[in-house]
């Protein structure tokens, strides 16, 4: 299994049944890959509650995702106009958004939307999903393209909200925000408490399972 | 006596001035009324603001009238989808008002809604930020936003009735219905108009209070893309 | 003809045709008796376009107008929540908003909604529609029922708003808001401009064709 | 595993606290969750605040918890039409809350729909601005007005599916989707529950996620008035 489907596959394991889930552009859209359809409820921001997965002969251009692929339709999907989707979701009622990011700090801080000295022309519903939803999912890769760290100390792109991500779930690891801060819960894969300490500048404590555990000496 | 709100679409884009704003729906090219965008691609008008999610795409929909000069300004969410919005900000032929997608919507339903202006959570703390009054409400910081409101809105729904009420189709609702009710002259673009009384009172989403005229579609998004059925 | 409905049918009189209109509780709601339905959109606020007059035998428990009285259901109607419903009240989407009032003054303030010395505990849809209607009919009987005028200097009823009312028509006269005053346009009935100017104490200026014509002496 | 939203009316009310606020849907009793609000005046609670429109009719739907001494509060547009509200009041058993009927609704979706507050020329220069914040915007005077919130929302819909989505009937419809929006627990009284996938996607007023319990009604309004048709 490719990086990004692990990633998804995680996530999805890491969901409620039944529960209302947004899923951002990228790797979070993959997750839909992995949920039962009858057992959890995918929100679209562009209006649309009951998302499925659809298969290519029954592509219909009228209905696609926030990421403007095609989806299908759940039954007992409902459509709504663009000021009610984002009612649901600043109102605080979508439970979870999945989203990708370029870089989340040590605060708990998203950054997804915009990088330095490059155009900021788009943000879509990041902002939104992050201010409203009632947990907040973060997927992706542990470090970027060149190697360097996604997960900080302080953001250095610019901010899609200061509330913070309650779980980050990479390729090599799972950290959620307890109390005041991030704490590494899981390993994934083959990698080591060495690795993330080497691959993360972010501040963040071991869960006291893995620490127990320890490293393979 | 009857009021006839179907129009030959050259007739509903002769509305649009030089210097108007003009709404126009759509997600990208689903729901975006690429008829009557077609029809204005002919007028000769200039400096528009375009209010709408996106400024199509290149070449395509709203991004024919960005190459042919025609925008002053455009406000949306997303501009990314046209990777010439870029380069015409850059070469500053273009103004840009970037904002979240909810504030987006929202702000024009208060454009509709005769509401002055509106506090959100969306955006506190960014760079979107920057210049807007924030306040503190029961301790947590809120942006106020302004409503939008435009001169002319170009809508699509999939069927309307003789007077002009409003159905949509699935994903292609998005910000349709919020901008047919925030513009002074309102057009929407369907494929199917039918005898009043064959839409459901329950079902209709934009009531004809909204709609000044129908036009009849002639491009539709399909599977291989924007094709023109003719009319 | 009774007052009241001659009232409500001079009113019908003044609508253009296909106007969307919202008629208010008391007389307003007899003008719906003096519309073709298939030329006039009446809208009531809470929640429909198309409302119509119903028989008896017709009678349906769940659909009402704000005066929660029984009506019908026009070809081609529409039903939304509250919400969406005052949004085209305060949008600016309703043509003409007529009501009733208890005061309506020289600076065409209304009076509709609360008598002094007695309990404030109801208002309705009354200020929003005042507020947000492209243009205000009031409807009254040119005098209380003890005689007292009802177009008044300044009102001394809690006012409903501080936007003013286009046209007055009353069972004696008809008035017209014209650049910053009241203009007594007709007189109805036997009425006379003697009379007219008797039972109102606000100040008002007379057209020049009333004028011109004068009371039979 | 299934979510099973369909609960006995009794076990719906049993979320309710004194001191709670519950929003309750209905134009009068037109919409009225009349078997929620027959199984709350069974329950021994006190000190609610009511955001409805009305508190029902003397002695019918919301009036006979207020005759019962249950409330403590209520807020809404119109208490004219249950004459002894005047009378609690007066006698310093009842807190009101008057707001005119538009800014009610619009504070109700603005609570769902996480707004901090919002801006509207309603009721300026009247009484019922009194105490309120005013701030100019182009020109013209606006109130502030805060978003309205509960702890219950108790409403009335025509059909479920067995998710939860709603489906509302004519004027039974008013404050009802909105309140839905603007609670912690929301329970909708319905006459119909239908398997899902029945109810057209296109007219579902209230999407499930809104939506915590269904109860099936047993009163209901007709032309003879508040009849209990059993269950």
């Amino acid at each position: 299994m490719a990086g990004k489907e692990a990633i998804a596959k995680r996530a999805a394991e890491d969901l409620e049944p039944f529960s209302i889930i947004n899923l951002g552009i990228g790797v979070p859209t993959l997750v839909a890959n992995y949920l039962d359809k009858d057992s959890y409820y995918l929100h679209t921001e562009n209006g649309m509650l009951g998302v499925t997965s659809v298969e290519e002969v029954e592509v219909d251009p009228l209905l696609v995702n926030a990421g403007k692929l095609p989806v299908g339709e759940a039954v007992g999907a409902s459509y709504f106009h663009s000021a009610d989707s984002f009612a649901m979701i600043r109102g605080g009622h979508v439970d979870v958004a999945i989203l990708g990011a370029l870089q989340v700090d040590a605060a708990g801080r998203v950054a997804n939307w915009a990088v330095p000295g490059k155009d900021i022309i788009g943000v879509g519903g990041a902002m939104d999903l992050l201010v409203g939803a009632k947990k907040i999912m973060i997927t992706t890769n542990h470090v970027s393209k060149d190697g360097s760290p996604k997960i900080v100390d302080a953001c250095t792109y610019p901010v899609t909200s200061t509330r913070k991500a309650d779980v980050i779930i990479t390729d090599l690891a799972v950290f959620r925000w307890i109390d005041d801060g991030y704490v590494l819960t899981e390993l994934r894969g083959e990698a080591t408490l060495q690795e993330i300490a080497e691959k993360t500048t972010a501040a963040y404590r071991v869960s006291e399972e893995l620490a127990a555990k320890g490293d393979p000496t | 006596m009857r009021v006839q709100k179907h129009i030959p679409v050259q007739q509903a884009v002769e509305n649009v001035r030089s210097g108007d704003t003009i709404m126009v729906g759509g997600f990208g090219l689903v729901g975006s009324p690429l008829t009557l965008i077609d029809a204005l691609t002919h007028r000769d008008v200039t400096d528009l603001t375009i209010i709408s999610n996106n400024v199509g795409e290149t070449g395509k929909g709203l991004g024919i009238l960005l190459q042919q000069g025609k925008l002053k300004k455009a406000i949306g969410s997303y501009f990314t989808s046209n990777r010439e919005v870029a380069q015409w900000y850059n070469e500053g032929k273009l103004e840009l008002e970037l904002l979240p997608q909810g504030t987006f919507a929202e702000a024009i339903r208060a454009g509709g809604a005769g509401i002055g202006g509106f506090y959100t959570k969306t955006a506190v703390g960014t760079e979107l930020a920057a210049g807007k009054e924030t306040r503190e409400i029961e301790g947590e910081t809120y942006l106020l936003e302004k409503p939008l409101k435009a001169d002319v809105a170009f809508v699509r729904a999939e069927k309307a009735d003789t007077k002009g009420n409003l159905v949509y189709y699935k994903t292609a609702r998005n910000f349709n219905p919020v901008m047919a009710s925030a513009a002074s002259y309102v057009v929407a673009e369907v494929d199917d108009i039918v005898n009043e009384g064959e839409l459901d009172p329950e079902a209709i989403a934009t009531p004809h209070l909204f709609v000044d005229a129908l036009v009849q579609s002639r491009y539709v998004l399909t599977k291989e893309g924007v094709v023109d059925r003719g009319r």
